[in-house]
């Protein structure tokens, strides 16, 4: 039970109205708490991807002009299993948004806060329902007449290609709740004398890649043990 | 090597110009006081900055700075140095008209959600402590080889700072939590992205969480929060929730973007691991380091920068070798939690190739893994939490390169 | 009271309008990293800035400017706030083309007198270490009786900083040195004064006194030195010689303008103490202070600095009847030697007059004076060191004012 | 006897010319250790303060203008006893250069070093011993004819008003050559309850005074626990 408001800094903070509360309180938990009631098409979310994502993200997608691609990379049979596939793939190149995303909450909470990214908190419910379920159209996930909504979001939860391809169980969460490992999983020994190494030099920055950041004498200051190396262009003055 | 400035050798007229020939700030008036109300670095200073990584990112405002730990000293990062981190772009915001709202996921979990002023926030009572910052995505480039050319891009997504802000916990308790549900916490920012992430609640009865409006004496700068921000000692980042809007008590945790999407660490398996938090721990060298050249051979202090997110650091051992010998660093005082600390090594170069590391062990005994070790483990997909020890080359010409060995 | 920015009462429309109509930040895209490579406050922080004392001095080169304790947190003063101190301006030195050199006041004391460049003084060992600097004549307005208002003139010509540098003792011994003869040091600096100031050689070989060339991070600031200073822990500001040309061992002190007509104490006898060095225990309440206004009656946290340039502090008391009844203050970790310690106490305010006053103690057991048992001593004509217990009178208004008990 | 140098470096620093020892090694102490050979009379002296110092510190030495004032308040008695009098009469207002300096080399080196203000480093040798006397001259130490030079400096300093006002018997002084008292002079008392003190308040900032500073509201921050003060003249805008 919650307790008491401490009494100490009495008139330091008031009461938050509930109409702050609504126009703040925006989050959109995993269970759905805090989700809208309303919904939308893919047809409408079509419109408003078009008209309002396509620009930055692609008509599928798939841009990588101002982010990584949103979708791509996951197949029918992800969708059965929730298990994008391709993650056990080190030859894979890129990961798109649907390869990872584990709960439809996270989309349409991060969209109805966050874009269009030029102008978060934009969009009505409508939108939201209707653009999170066409983006899930376009990964092959939803089909073309779907109407997703407040009391069908939990379905649409079932067929996330990755719902199944998360874990907490590691040492990294520093609370009780979640994360089961006790101790770091990657740790090095305290070795000091003769200790079981080979110093063998097995990746080195290409010489042709050594000046990609530009000039690095630049890039230390004019005094000291060390000066910058120049790293400009051989015949560059 | 490059040339040494130096009084030597002697010209033949006896002695070095700079000092037989007075310079003007010798024998002239200079400049008065308050010629800045808020001073600058010196011109000289110029090439100290904080840099992108060219490509890192395909836009300016979701995007990444680097602190240029290669020209660092001590511990406190100035705050005009301090990385850079933003989701949605950062904002100057007129802190009378910043608001903080307290609620619960329930009603039952927050008796009573309260509204706070920076006004009425800053007569809390507060604390001032040193910690470290580092995103999770500090060293990421480096995961499957060497990518970048100087310390500023493999670990510059770390900063230090006096942070002074209010306990979350003396907030929490004006508002009335029920403790025993409320295991989570959301923090929610003001800007675009508003950002969202879940911090467990036992890190906030600790009392290390802090509201924090302080940064190295003067207030947080905008580019780091501007004017509320959290403070999360020893977890990555992108928890210290920027432009602090909202917290939310809650019995679940959030599922947010960041915490969902990104910041989930891919295992060998296919596996994305969630929720990794803590910055485990970690240390570079930052002199010498990569793109630097050594003047001379003869004497250096190797120096550079550890940390750990469970605590203290126990010790630092400093190889020249490539991992075969090492040697226990001095720690400079003082060593504190969740902070950076500065080591340093003697050392003197014979002109040979050598091959630099340091390897910190924390007060929970754990000891920074090589890129063998970590490899082992999480396999080189992770992006994030890449807490290998670092190798600098230092090659014959003086010229110190990134390397990685096998 | 002047208001509150609070989000009370509530307008009839049912919230806050800095809630309900969300602003600019949340709704739009900000800016992008690298806005500036050396970033600065917020626009919103234009006040907290350092200023000079009007008619304090007849020129500004040869004069003081005040840090904005009133406003600042934790124990780091921000470098572009740092008070400044110029006897013939301050310059911007090109640092590739300073000199320090080493000599004796004759040739056996010094072996082999030496010139180093700045290349070669941060290839050598150094150290970090956080220290308060306090001029000798801070709160030397005060000593008849108050003459200015906030605690920006009261106390403003300190600060404090991690200070990056070579123990002056290790050049010492690259030169070979005869300690049983030579236990004074002269520095000297390069500015137009060419400061000079005499130090025993006992705290160069204790390792406290630094050739310093870092200040919170980066390079000393040019108003304070750059590119290499003094730095003597424990001792006035005027010993931290600034733009350090060169450092001379000799057998006797050497009399220099600021330690023989400036930086000399009056004693009520007409006699003048020379070489009085050492910045006794002290402190003040910076928050709530002189020129502040409480906004309301209720919960605040008193907060202030406290300092000894004999080591560590070991108690600060706080009263809020002048001087009747005390309080222990807590201290905030880390209490580190002859560096600022922030100290803090809750108070409620009645809304009826306090005085406000704290008291620190160091780890010899000095107890900061009140003025009665300054004056007593001292009378009230010594300009340097005045160490006298700060009072600051909260009137019914809420209006801060500084005052002087009988 | 001096150490060997420490081979520790090698390579660090190198030995300092005599050019350059010659060069920066200019500080002269009170037993004249430094000084260089030469004199100057107070007849040259005049003409070197006429044209070079003057224009600052006035023509008697005596103007507040840009820095208190040099010359003034000694008397001949003060130079019999090496004591100045009105030091010890807590009515005097200001404090002259020559009541408080008690040895000559201090004004020698600082002249050499320092003036001009604005052209520090630029007198000769024999302008410093001038303008030194030239001063002392202003101040009634030395006569209308007199040369000064590095043979009778000594005596010179057996005139200075002040030569013995002055005192290291303080515990200030962080080192064992000077300095003879054990522990600081002047202490509190770490009392807690109903301590022997009468909180009546003696000195309080004038209302006429309170805004001498400027506005006070300028110079705090605009959020805090307290603002500053608004203390602009009634009827300010
Ligand atoms: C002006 C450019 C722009 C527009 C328009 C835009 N976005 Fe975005 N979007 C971005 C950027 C940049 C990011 C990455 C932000 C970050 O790094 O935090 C992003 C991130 C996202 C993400 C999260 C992807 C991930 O993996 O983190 C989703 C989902 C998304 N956008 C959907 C949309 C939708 C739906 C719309 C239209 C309603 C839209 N975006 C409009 C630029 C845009
Ligand atoms: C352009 C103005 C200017 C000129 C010209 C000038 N002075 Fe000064 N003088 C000053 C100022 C300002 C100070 C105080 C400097 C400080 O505070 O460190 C000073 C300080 C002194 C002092 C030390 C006084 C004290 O109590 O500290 C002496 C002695 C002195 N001047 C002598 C001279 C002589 C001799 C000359 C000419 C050769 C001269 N001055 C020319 C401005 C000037
Ligand atoms: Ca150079
Ligand atoms: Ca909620
Ligand atoms: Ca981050
Ligand atoms: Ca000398
Ligand atoms: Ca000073
Ligand atoms: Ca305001
Ligand atoms: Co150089
Ligand atoms: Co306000």
């Amino acid at each position: 039970q919650a307790a008491a408001p401490s009494a100490g800094y009495a008139g330091i903070g008031r009461p938050a109205t509930a109409k702050e509360l609504q126009a703040w309180d925006i989050d959109v938990r995993p269970d759905f708490k805090g989700l809208p009631k309303g919904s939308g098409s893919v047809a409408k979310g079509m419109e408003v991807w078009e008209g309002k994502c396509a620009s930055c993200h692609g008509i599928f997608g798939e841009s990588n002009e101002v982010f990584s691609p949103l979708v791509g990379g996951t197949t029918k049979d992800d969708v059965r299993t929730g298990r994008v596939a391709r993650l056990t793939d080190p030859g894979f190149p890129g990961r798109t948004t649907l390869m990872k995303v584990s709960s439809v909450s996270t989309l349409w909470d991060y969209i109805n806060r966050a874009m269009p990214w030029n102008q978060p908190k934009s969009l009505t419910v409508e939108e939201v329902y209707a653009v999170t379920a066409y983006l899930l159209n376009l990964g092959g996930v939803l089909p073309d007449d779907y109407v997703m909504s407040d009391r069908n979001i939990a379905e649409v939860q079932q067929r996330l290609p990755n719902r199944n391809g998360v874990t907490t169980a590691h040492a990294m969460w520093p609370g009780a709740g979640l994360g089961r490992a006790a101790r770091p999983d990657a740790a090095g020994v305290a070795c000091m004398r003769d200790c079981a190494t080979e110093p063998k030099v097995a990746s080195i920055l290409p010489d042709h890649a050594r000046g990609a950041h530009g000039n690095l004498a630049e890039q230390n200051r004019l005094v000291g043990a060390q000066h910058g190396v120049d790293t400009r262009p051989a015949g560059a003055a | 090597p490059a040339a040494i400035a130096q009084a030597r050798p002697v010209p033949p007229d006896g002695g070095d110009p700079a000092i037989l020939t007075l310079p003007a700030h010798s024998t002239g008036l200079g400049q008065p006081v308050v010629t800045d109300g808020y001073g600058l670095p010196s011109k000289y200073e110029r090439n100290v900055q904080r840099r992108q990584s060219p490509g890192l990112t395909q836009t300016a405002q979701a995007s990444v700075s680097f602190a240029p730990l290669q020209s660092l000293f001590g511990i406190v990062t100035p705050s005009g140095l301090h990385f850079e981190r933003h989701h949605q772009g950062w904002w100057d915001i007129d802190p009378s008209r910043h608001r903080l709202m307290i609620n619960g996921s329930d009603e039952a979990i927050v008796r009573t959600p309260k509204v706070f002023t920076m006004d009425e926030l800053m007569r809390l009572p507060s604390v001032s402590r040193f910690h470290f910052i580092e995103c999770g995505a500090n060293s990421g480039m480096e995961w499957g080889n060497v990518a970048v050319p100087t310390c500023q891009y493999t670990h510059g997504m770390i900063s230090c700072s006096e942070f002074t802000g209010v306990p979350l916990k003396i907030l929490l308790d004006q508002c009335g939590v029920d403790y025993r549900r409320g295991r989570y916490v959301l923090g929610e920012g003001a800007d675009g992205s508003s950002m969202t992430r879940t911090l467990p609640m036992e890190l906030v009865e600790s009392g290390e969480v802090l509201v924090a409006y302080g940064q190295n004496g003067e207030m947080l700068r905008p580019e780091n929060g501007y004017p509320l921000r959290l403070v999360v000692p020893g977890v990555q980042g992108v928890s210290w929730v920027k432009y602090l809007r909202r917290i939310e008590v809650g019995d679940q945790p959030y599922g947010a973007k960041d915490e969902v999407i990104h910041y989930v660490d891919l295992m060998p398996d296919g596996l994305h691991r969630q929720y990794t938090s803590t910055q485990e721990v970690k240390s570079v060298v930052t002199t010498p380091s990569g793109g630097q050249v050594l003047l001379d051979k003869g004497y250096y202090q190797i120096s550079g920068l550890a940390w750990s997110g469970r605590g203290r650091l126990r010790r630092v051992d400093v190889s020249v070798d490539g991992g075969r010998n090492w040697q226990q660093a001095r720690l400079q005082e003082p060593v504190m939690s969740k902070c950076l600390t500065r080591f340093s090594l003697d050392w003197t170069w014979d002109g040979r190739p050598a091959l630099i590391q340091s390897r910190a062990t924390d007060e929970t005994g754990h000891v920074q893994p090589t890129y063998r070790q970590l490899r082992a483990v999480r396999g080189s997909r992770s992006i994030y939490h890449n807490n290998a020890v670092q190798t600098w080359l230092v090659q014959e010409s003086g010229e110190v390169k990134n390397v990685q060995l096998s």
